[in-house]
């Protein structure tokens, strides 16, 4: 075997939970044995995985199906090689004692943080729409960084990501002796896609072996990472970076996490599922964020 | 005893040496007196300490008045959002009114009272100046070189003005002009240069209360005496 | 000088476009990472409109947050100005406020003042204030003897009359910096409304920031830098209109 | 001066967060909106130390950073100072890039520059400049007539003198502004960690927001404002010294 | 000719008058002229008309000598930075090394080198102003008030000095001292009041070249001459 060849990796977001495979798989050295030096790259708000991957900062990425589509529409380059939540962590939280939310329908007469121009948005009116809540029927109420709105009762609904936010404002609410409860949109049919492992067209046609290196060493990490005989590894490892959350607290991150990424007894990690992204594009479409069909499908990995 | 220097120390601050010291001085009646000397010699910085905006290291200044004599220089500027003559009726009390429109007259400003002070001519501008001090309730006024860019013929009336109107007043009167001096002054406090013994000497004036009273003769000694002192 | 103005400006849009574009065809990158010409001009059609409508809300709002903060430098420059104990705790204070980041702050504000129309405004002048503040500290803090002397001694000198002098000796220096700050006050309102609002052009960047639409983004970069242009012109002309006034 | 500013500051923060917990039990508010004292002391001894050592690296970030806007305030200052069209041109861009809310521009800049650590100094030094610049424009565009007077006619005036002429009469205007302008040297290092998601206490107040910690918060402001108060004493103190040698 | 303005008209701007209507005036020789006349007659304007730092609604100032006037007056400060020693080498061209030490022997300026401008006196500050313009390349100085804070006998002694060392060059002597101007300089303009006519007057100085040569009564009539004409 050749020297190592060197990668250069653009997460979606800072390294925390929802990057536990990734972390897992560059400290295990599963990079290292397919002879793959990675370089694993934090991702943060203003960072764009597909951007890089156009302008040659980097061969691969984590996008969400929203940026992905959105890519598309522009002719973006940019092929889907792995899906890496089966469902998307996005739920809304509310106080059970506030309000009691069961279907869609009850978020008539309520308001709901969702942020514009972003995935929650066009999943919360997809479910109102189903649902047949007319715009009218709700207060929308703009998200921002910080959550005092929800707190003090201003919004009954605040989006969170379930294994990350989720369980840290959680438990700092129950600790306050709060009851909560999440929405879940995919429990009501509303399935829209999350992140997923992305490269350039090119690198993909040119050098297929190393892509596929590639992604058997990541999907090894994340389906160890994801295994409860492997607890203590991938919260270290995540831990590495994270210093911000206790250990306590990633353990239940952990456990919020693993089934997103594979439920037991549901496809292998990685999987993608072409009817979700069939839809996540058609409820883009559906809302204007894209002007003209991109034609997901085409742009997946075949397995 | 009315104004008194006794036993000044000064220096400035990063001077080695000292401006002044030991430096006695006195003037026991108001009036028109003068403080001569040539250029460096100290006189605006002795008007300073009388007036109270430099600290001598040692010694005091008695004052036997209200407050500390007021201190004029020639490079002092009105503010320039209003004319000359509304900021002079703004300083002016109320019952120095008719003093002011005088004033005004002696020292010829009324043709540019509705002017700002940038747009005036240096004499203009010493004029002004001098008179918003004129016209406040004082008993000391120190004017330091304050009509040195007027011409001498509005400046001997100017004089002569002030010396009738302010009769029991202390005028300590710093100019470089001899002939001016000796004529309208009546104590001239001569300062010499700092290797000199003694720092100060005093030589009367004529005091003149109008221009006819000048015997020339009397004057030329008071001059000759002048600049042998200094 | 207003014309000017806007014909400079649009020069240096243009020029920055131009540069994209070079860099955009020079590395063959998609509309995706930098938007052709056609993708723009589609961008204008579609939101132009809606844009210069949220620009004249957001300089509503700016205009609002400009005159509070000139009222705070003013009041905070000028209880600073003196090197007294008060005087350095106020600026102290001010300071502080400044240097931490406003999103850091956001909710504090937010929780002590509600998230309404209020909390805008004071992020806004917030963050217009303190370039503004600086000049006025400065000025103030420097005194003119030669004018000055006169009051002091006998006796009139009031703060009114002392910030008076030292503002009209500086009203240059004043009008530059306050024409400019403009420039800030609708910065701060765009990070206002990038932060909290539901209105305005700031609110419009960052719905197009999330769906990574670079050209939506450049035609409000064009309707923020010309609706600024204009209204620094007008401030300008304001500005020697009250020197003259003032002056003569 | 020093020790003053220190305490000044600690009473500012002791009242600010006072302030908080009056409102806190008024309104008989949750930790989770506002955290109490235990809170807040727990939040110090997890992560303080930690957040001692990201201010000082965000510190040394905007040293740099100031430094380098310093220079630019004064090169785009003294470019732009004169009446000229070429003066009212750089004036307009840099007013025009100051505009621009720093989030909008960002991802312009990493595009150009890549996302390293020129990217984040020159964001840090884009939001420090600005306030640098207006003074340094209105400083160098008004005459000094009684001093320039002399080199104009014997055509000795050259750009250099005219700065430095016009730089020693504002000196002590120069001094306020550049240590202000610390402050905003700070708040945009911060705002570059906060949008780059980088190293340094921006980035730790990003997460301590996403996890809606405001203790976490608390004490980054805390550090933030204590680190100021010290490198704004040290500058002051700098800046009296160089006065000291400029003028003797 | 050396020196003509033909035909001046100048008006301040928002001035509604004007201050000088057809004004004619010419300096055909080089040498120690002056420019004479009450306060706020307009000599400072005209001193800034010829040296081209006003420019006049109508008529011509022509100088047949290379650039234009330098014009210096008594407010002009050095900047704060170093002594004004140092101030006065750096504007000192090489070949003119010499003649700067001659003066400041000459206005007893040698112990003040080291100071900075800021803590001279008045009188220090003008000679200062006035040298480092002498160290030029000039071939005319018009010298607005600029020994105005000046002692007379330094003064007397300067101004010898500079008639000594430039012969051939135009200085335009702007001073309200009649004396000194009826003693040392050679054409004296007199500026009179806007209403009165001929605007201006010339008379003929004394223009004496040492303290020696003074004849007291020549000097006397030319004094009268000057007054009458003012
Ligand atoms: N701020 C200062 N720092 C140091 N020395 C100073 C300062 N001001 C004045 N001096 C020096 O003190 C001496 C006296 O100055 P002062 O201004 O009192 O003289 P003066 O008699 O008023 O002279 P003139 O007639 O020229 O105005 C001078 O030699 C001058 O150089
Ligand atoms: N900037 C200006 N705007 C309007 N009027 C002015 C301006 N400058 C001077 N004047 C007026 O022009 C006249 C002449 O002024 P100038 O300064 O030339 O007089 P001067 O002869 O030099 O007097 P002085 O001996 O007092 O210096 C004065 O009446 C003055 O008020
Ligand atoms: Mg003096
Ligand atoms: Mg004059």
């Amino acid at each position: 075997l050749s020297a190592d060849q060197a990668v250069s990796y653009r997460l979606k977001w800072l390294i925390n939970m929802s990057t536990v495979g990734d972390v897992y798989a560059e400290a295990q050295g599963l990079f290292a044995s397919e002879g793959l030096t990675v370089a694993l790259k934090p991702g943060g708000p203003e960072r764009d995985a597909i951007r890089e991957l156009e302008l040659g900062h980097a061969d691969f990425g984590v996008a969400s199906a929203d940026q992905v589509i959105h890519a598309l529409a522009k002719g973006s380059p940019v092929v889907v090689l792995a899906q890496l939540f089966q469902a998307n962590p996005l739920q809304w939280i509310y106080f059970k004692d506030r309000v009691q939310i069961d279907t869609p329908a009850d978020f008539k007469g309520k308001t709901v943080g969702v942020t514009f121009g972003k995935n929650d948005e066009i999943i919360m009116r997809t479910l109102l729409a189903r649902a047949g809540v007319p715009e009218s029927g709700v207060r929308l109420y703009s998200v921002r960084l910080d959550y005092t709105p929800f707190f003090s009762g201003r919004a009954d609904l605040w989006p969170v990501y379930i294994n990350s936010q989720g369980v840290e404002i959680g438990q700092r609410l129950e600790a306050a002796g709060e009851r909560i409860a999440f929405f879940n949109p995919e429990a009501h049919g509303v399935r829209f896609v999350a992140n997923s492992v992305v490269t350039s067209e090119r690198l993909k046609s040119e050098r297929p072996e190393l892509v596929e290196r590639f992604l058997r060493a990541l999907l090894a990490g994340w389906q160890s990472a994801v295994d409860p005989a492997n607890t203590e590894t991938a919260l270290a490892a995540v831990r590495q970076y994270d210093r911000d959350t206790t250990l306590e607290v990633l353990r239940a991150q952990l456990e919020a996490t693993r089934p997103l990424i594979q439920s037991p007894g549901g496809p292998a990690v990685g999987y993608i599922d072409i009817a979700a992204w069939e839809q996540t594009e058609a409820m883009m479409r559906q809302y204007g964020q894209i002007d003209r069909a991109v034609d997901v499908g085409r742009r997946l990995r075949k397995p | 005893m009315l104004l008194e220097c006794h036993n000044i120390q000064f220096r400035y601050p990063g001077s080695e040496t000292l401006l002044f010291h030991d430096l006695h001085l006195k003037f026991d009646t108001p009036g028109f007196h003068a403080l001569f000397g040539p250029s460096g010699v100290g006189k605006s910085s002795l008007a300073k300490i009388i007036s109270g905006h430099l600290v001598p290291e040692g010694g005091v200044v008695r004052f036997n008045g209200k407050g500390r004599p007021l201190y004029g220089y020639n490079l002092e500027r009105l503010p320039g959002w209003s004319s000359v003559g509304r900021h002079l009726d703004r300083v002016t009390p109320g019952h120095h009114r008719a003093l002011k429109e005088k004033l005004v007259s002696a020292f010829d400003l009324e043709a540019i009272m509705d002017q700002h002070f940038s747009q005036l001519s240096l004499g203009q501008q010493n004029r002004i100046n001098l008179l918003r001090y004129l016209v406040q309730d004082f008993d000391a006024l120190i004017m330091d070189e304050s009509l040195a860019n007027v011409d001498e013929k509005t400046r001997g009336h100017i004089l002569l003005t002030i010396k009738t109107i302010f009769p029991d007043v202390l005028f300590l009167y710093i100019s470089h002009n001899v002939v001016e001096v000796a004529t309208f002054c009546r104590d001239i406090q001569v300062l010499r240069g700092t290797h000199k013994s003694p720092r100060v000497v005093k030589v009367q004036g004529r005091d003149c209360r109008s221009g006819a009273d000048v015997d020339r003769q009397l004057l030329q000694n008071t001059m000759l005496e002048i600049m042998n002192a200094a | 000088m207003l014309l000017r103005r806007i014909y400079q400006f649009l020069m240096i849009y243009l020029l920055g476009v131009l540069c994209l574009l070079v860099i955009k065809v020079a590395a063959d990158l998609s509309d995706y990472v930098i938007p052709g010409i056609d993708a723009l001009w589609l961008s204008v059609r579609d939101v132009g409109w809606r844009y210069v409508v949220d620009v004249l809300d957001t300089l509503r709002v700016a205009v609002i947050g400009q005159v509070l903060s000139i009222g705070m430098a003013l009041f905070i420059g000028i209880l600073g100005r003196q090197a007294t104990w008060f005087g350095s705790f106020i600026k102290v204070a001010a300071y502080n406020v400044q240097a931490y980041p406003i999103v850091a702050i956001a909710p504090i504000i937010f929780i002590l003042l509600g998230d309404g129309f209020v909390s805008r405004l004071l992020i806004a002048a917030m963050i217009c204030y303190f370039p503004l503040l600086l000049s006025v500290v400065g000025i103030m803090s420097q005194p003119i003897p030669d004018v000055e002397h006169f009051y002091r001694q006998t006796g009139r000198m009031r703060w009114q009359l002392e910030v008076k002098i030292r503002s009209f000796e500086n009203l240059s220096k004043l009008t530059t910096v306050i024409v400019g700050s403009a420039t800030l006050a609708m910065a701060g309102t765009i990070v206002a409304e990038f932060i909290a609002a539901s209105a305005g052009i700031g609110y419009s960047i960052r719905i197009a920031l999330y769906q990574s639409d670079l050209a939506k983004i450049l035609v409000a970069l064009f309707m923020i830098g010309i609706t600024l242009s204009i209204y620094q012109g007008i401030l300008e002309w304001v500005g020697s209109a009250v020197k003259k006034v003032w002056a003569r």
